[in-house]
């Protein structure tokens, strides 16, 4: 089942910027679709369309069979709680001024109603819910009361990532959530990504334009290009001839 | 030059929109007294004011109609450069400002120069020689100069150049030595801000990767700071005296009264004491047309010193 | 321009504060002190007594109408600094909302509002606040009346803008993709941002207000005699300038150091602030 | 190794509050040689470029030694270092908007710096600056007659390499300079450095942090880590044979595609 098809997705900034042109795919439940592309390709305009913080001109999305309307600041109370994101700058995520344990509990404090899976005992304090939370990334529980300056950038990714997975969201986008971090530490997090995905069963849109963090993460990839789709194929595709000149230009600038 | 088009636009977009809020602003502040300016009238006339009196001066200023009507009546006035005349001395307004506009004007300039005078060196001083001496010095001056009111800077000014050493002379502006007094205090009193201003911003220039670039290609010290940095802080230059127009038209009220300066101060306050307000008016619509021709002529020095914004990117 | 401030915050920064706050203690002790150490009545006229010079009775002399002159200088103090205080605050209170609202919501009420305000506010606000003033009359009130008018706005603008900037940060959008109302998202993540901002602005902004207030005072369009406001008493002085230098010269000092306070203070709250923020070099 | 151009005797960085910056490095770059400096943020590759090219800030204490040429830098005074700077070791930064002041069109900057160190003619340097922009495969004339920002942002980079290479200097630092670059420029920018070096036999120090770009393009790496260089070889022996945990822990950190997957997995290249 198509958890979200984007149908023939198009965005207009300005008369000579189009970030996004007719762009349609679909993402199946619990898979991880990889979207590749350079800067300019839209691939960022993309994350934050679907997450709900800009409008779109033409075209439709639909959210497990429900339609996205367009429009900025939609009513998207129930497709907030199903759809996180997780964003490119890990520290500037994160509101310096508030303790971890306050940034971590914003979502949950808004769907007051909902009780996620991992807490499995009813009455637990606010920092008992936060270090569970913790828990569920890697980090230490005692990092719950310290502020995000105190944080290395890779606790910091993970404190996002908890928060994105706090509500036990069904998609979860990742706009090059390794992109501000140090190399030894992206592995981490991608490493971290997969073993979510596969614990919780999370859909994963995963943006990026490092082709080998894709390739570690997703089975299935798009490339956009200008703001269109050139590529489409399942990862064992990725070498077959038939592939787009343009992927095979990236391909090759990224190969060794 | 389609640039240089859509700067003029824009400014005489602001104008318009600057002086009709104003204009209505004190339209509607004198509808809540609308009394008072008759009275005053009266009392000037030397009348016995009798309720009549007043009356037929209601009507014949037109105060007792709508207050848009009265609007609409002095927009299409000034229009017509028509600003109306004045309840007191019942000139034309615009004469009035007319006359006393050069001796503003010049004031204005004189005490530009000073600044510039002052805060140029200061600034670069204090920049280049961030963290020693000259930069305290240059911190310290613009601390100070920034809590001193300016005209009790003119008073003590006075007090040691022309009461105890008699050298230079105060009231009036009868020669170029009148200048100097009420010059160097308006350009004092004004120069803190600029300071301040020039030295953050030539310090940040001079921290920028470019500053650094250039040093790597072995160029050398006095070429980057004045071809490369300065060149740079040229924009802020050009800001501050942007900035300046607005404050020196204020900041020159005060040092006109100080050295009894035959400007457009005088004229105000005058016009403020016997609320002669067509006078008041008229002036802020010439100080609105000021600023905004000034403002013009920085957006048209910005463009040709940093060429970028012909492209509409801003660099700052 | 930002790693400009904090080199200076780093070596004079709390250089400032402190001088600030010393200073903030030696006028509060003078006005506290003075005042009942030597009670006089600021507006009690003692011809008899006029242009004395310093005594153990008259602790800075007496004026043209043999009034205490330190007693007027308390009294000014107060006066002034309680005035500036008001004024600012209550400019506050109208322009943050209005700059929180204003930013935040944006769109085309955003954009015509400030198009309005940036009209008025490239008219210099001294003649503004002379039309204003003069308009409504020349007193102390409507003066404040027109620093208020003319100060709300500049706050509008200021806070308006950072929340332009503060806006963008991606923790205010994972704010609003977890589903925060408005009003949640500006109390938790953006005013707290704006709030060191508004008051390193607002304690400068208490001086150049009582600048201003002196200078309308003294060419005749703020306090009016007898009241003893410092420019008032400067105007006052005018005509004894020759006999009695001393006269213009205290309320001067008094308005420079007072000013001075709130100039240190500002700055050194803005780099104490700075370095909290952690905008520190490395 | 008697054709070294670079070597660096124990070089030590101090901050003002006396925390180390760089602990004691020891590094040689031979003629003509592609060397890379890797590691990750803070550990110290981009300061010791500064310390070559004498532009670290004032407060901060160098101790050691920076043989160029058997001339010691450290012990130069600011004028003759600075008169290297530019002629002998070139420098291409990372953020390549700031490689030109914005405000002064390319071509009159190129001038300025040739004039700096040649005595020869404006239209000389012109010429000079036309023929190494022409050299880059640029459209010379524009590009001169251009400003920084009327210029894509892989055109700047190559202006600026272009200017660099204009006085034929001896050793070429790069930091960094992939970085702000969509990753098919960035390659583009590569091979032509690649192609001048093997050109001019000017050494390049490529300072990145990109493992690939390391093992593509060096023929020595050093390895960077909390201000020390943990170690150092040839580029295949440091890829397949390192020794130091660190360096271990960084080549596992390559992901490896579909492809190297299957050839390297032998070799301890991460793979799932």
């Amino acid at each position: 089942m198509s958890i979200l098809v984007v149908d023939n997705l198009s965005k207009q900034y300005s008369k000579n910027l189009q970030a996004l042109k007719q762009l349609s795919f679909s993402l199946e439940q619990g898979e991880s679709l990889g979207v590749v592309g350079e800067s300019g390709s839209g691939k960022s305009t993309l994350a934050r369309i679907l997450i709900g913080l800009e409008s779109y001109q033409e075209g439709a999305i639909t959210f497990q069979e429900s339609p996205i309307a367009p429009k900025k600041r939609a009513p998207l109370r129930a497709y907030r709680k199903n759809v996180q994101m997780i964003f490119q700058d890990a520290a500037s995520a994160l509101n310096p001024k508030l303790p971890i344990w306050k940034s971590l509990l914003e979502p949950l404090k808004n769907y007051s109603e909902f009780t996620p899976s991992f807490i499995e005992v009813d009455g637990l304090s606010d920092k008992d819910i936060a270090e569970k939370l913790l828990g569920l990334v890697g980090l230490d529980s005692n990092l719950a009361d310290r502020y995000p300056g105190e944080l290395s950038g890779g606790q910091k990714q993970r404190v996002n990532i908890a928060r994105a997975i706090s509500l036990e969201p069904s998609l979860l986008i990742c706009d090059e959530p390794t992109a501000s971090l140090d190399v030894t530490v992206q592995v981490q997090i991608l490493t971290l990504l997969k073993e979510l995905q596969q614990q919780l069963n999370i859909t994963i849109l995963f943006i990026s334009h490092d082709i080998r963090a894709v390739t570690f993460l997703c089975e299935r990839i798009i490339v956009l290009k200008e703001g269109s789709m050139v590529d489409q194929f399942e990862l064992d595709d990725l070498y077959k001839s038939r592939r787009n000149s343009y992927t095979k230009a990236l391909l090759d600038a990224a190969s060794l | 030059m389609k640039q240089f088009l859509l700067i003029i636009g824009s400014r005489m977009l602001q104008l318009i929109i600057m002086v009709l809020v104003l204009s209505f602003i004190t339209f509607l502040l004198m509808k809540i007294t609308p009394g008072d300016p008759i009275r005053t009238m009266l009392n000037v006339e030397d009348m016995a004011a009798t309720k009549a009196d007043e009356e037929r001066l209601m009507k014949e200023y037109k105060f007792d109609r709508p207050i848009l009507e009265q609007y609409g009546e002095w927009v299409i006035g000034v229009l017509q450069l028509d600003l109306g005349e004045s309840l007191i001395s019942k000139r034309p307004v615009l004469d009035m400002i007319l006359e006393k506009l050069p001796a503003t004007l010049s004031l204005s300039i004189g005490g530009l120069v000073v600044l510039f005078i002052i805060a140029v060196p200061m600034g670069v001083l204090g920049a280049v020689y961030e963290g020693r001496w000259p930069d305290y010095l240059s911190r310290w001056t613009a601390l100070t100069g920034a809590s001193i009111p300016s005209f009790w800077l003119g008073i003590m000014l006075i007090y040691v150049f022309s009461v105890q050493l008699n050298l230079l002379p105060v009231m009036g502006k009868a020669t170029l030595a009148h200048f100097i007094l009420p010059s160097v205090t308006l350009g004092v009193a004004m120069a803190p801000l600029y300071i301040r201003l020039l030295r953050e911003r030539l310090i940040a220039t001079l921290q920028s990767s470019y500053i650094e670039a250039a040093k790597a290609r072995g160029l050398g010290k006095k070429r980057i700071l004045f071809s490369h940095a300065l060149r740079g802080s040229l924009i802020p230059l050009v800001t501050m005296f942007g900035l300046s127009i607005g404050g020196l038209l204020g900041g020159v009220t005060v040092i006109e009264i100080l050295f009894s300066w035959p400007g457009m101060g005088e004229l105000i306050v005058n016009a403020v004491m016997s609320r002669d307000y067509p006078v008041i008016q008229g002036y802020i619509l010439i100080i609105g047309f000021l600023v905004v021709v000034s403002n013009l002529v920085v957006d048209i020095m910005y463009v040709i010193i940093n060429p970028q914004l012909y492209n509409g990117k801003e660099s700052m | 321009m930002k790693t400009a401030v904090i080199r200076t915050s780093l070596s004079l920064g709390n250089v400032n504060l402190v001088l600030g706050l010393l200073l903030a203690v030696f006028i509060t002790s003078v006005t506290l002190i003075g005042g009942s150490l030597v009670p006089h009545d600021p507006f009690q006229v003692d011809m008899g007594n006029r242009l004395q010079n310093s005594s153990s009775i008259h602790w800075l002399g007496t004026d043209q109408l043999g009034r205490d002159i330190l007693a007027r200088l308390v009294y000014g103090a107060k006066l002034t600094i309680g005035l500036g205080t008001v004024a600012i605050v209550v400019a506050i209170l109208i322009g943050v909302p209005v700059g929180l609202i204003s930013g935040y919501i944006g769109g085309k009420v955003d954009a015509i509002l400030m198009r309005i305000v940036d009209g008025i506010l490239s008219f210099p606000d001294f003649i503004l606040a002379i039309a204003i003033a003069g308009i409504l009359g020349p007193n102390l009130t409507n003066l404040l009346i027109a620093i208020v008018l003319v100060r709300w706005i500049v706050y509008a603008r200021v806070v308006r803008g950072l929340v332009l900037t503060e806006k963008q940060k991606e923790y205010v959008l994972v704010s609003q993709t977890a589903n925060s109302s408005s009003l949640k998202t500006i109390r938790m993540h953006i005013l707290p941002q704006v709030i060191p901002d508004i008051i390193v602005m607002a304690a400068i902004d208490v001086g150049k207000v009582i600048l201003l207030v002196s200078s309308f005072s003294y060419i005749g369009l703020g306090a009016q005699p007898p009241i003893p406001e410092w420019g008032a008493m400067l105007n006052d002085g005018r005509s004894y300038f020759q006999v009695k230098p001393l006269l213009m010269v205290y309320p001067g000092i008094a308005i420079m150091l007072t000013v001075l306070c709130f100039n240190l203070l500002g700055d050194g709250l803005k780099s104490h602030y700075d370095i909290r923020r952690g905008r520190g070099r490395i | 190794m008697s054709n070294s151009l670079l070597t660096v005797n124990n070089l030590t960085i101090e901050s003002r509050s006396g925390e180390p910056l760089l602990k004691g490095i020891n590094m040689e770059i031979g003629r003509g040689e592609m060397a890379a400096l890797i590691g990750e943020s803070g550990s110290g590759k981009s300061l010791t470029a500064r310390a070559i090219l004498g532009i670290l800030p004032d407060e901060m204490k160098v101790n050691g030694q920076i043989l160029y040429k058997g001339r010691d830098l450290l012990k130069l005074s600011e004028n003759e270092h600075r008169l290297l700077l530019g002629k002998e070791i070139g420098i291409i930064f990372q953020d390549y908007r700031g490689s030109f002041t914005p405000y002064i069109k390319i071509g009159q900057q190129m001038i300025e710096t040739i004039r700096t160190h040649q005595r020869i003619s404006k239209k000389a340097a012109k010429e000079a600056a036309l023929l190494v922009l022409r050299e880059t495969g640029l459209e010379s004339e524009r590009v001169y007659n251009s400003y920084p920002f009327q210029l894509s942002g892989g055109q700047v980079q190559r202006a600026a390499i272009s200017m660099t290479l204009a006085l034929r200097p001896n050793m070429l630092i790069c930091d960094e300079v992939t970085t702000a670059l969509d990753l098919m420029n960035g390659e583009k920018v590569l091979k032509y450095i690649d192609k001048a070096r093997r050109e001019t036999d000017c050494a390049v120090m490529m300072i990145t942090h990109d493992l690939a770009q390391a093992y593509k393009w060096s023929d020595r790496m050093h390895v960077m880590y909390q201000g020390a260089i943990v170690e150092d070889g040839p580029t295949e022996q440091i890829r397949f044979h390192h020794q130091h945990p660190y360096t271990r822990k960084l080549c596992s950190s390559l992901l490896s595609l579909p492809k190297e997957r299957k050839a390297s997995s032998a070799e301890g290249v991460y793979s799932i």
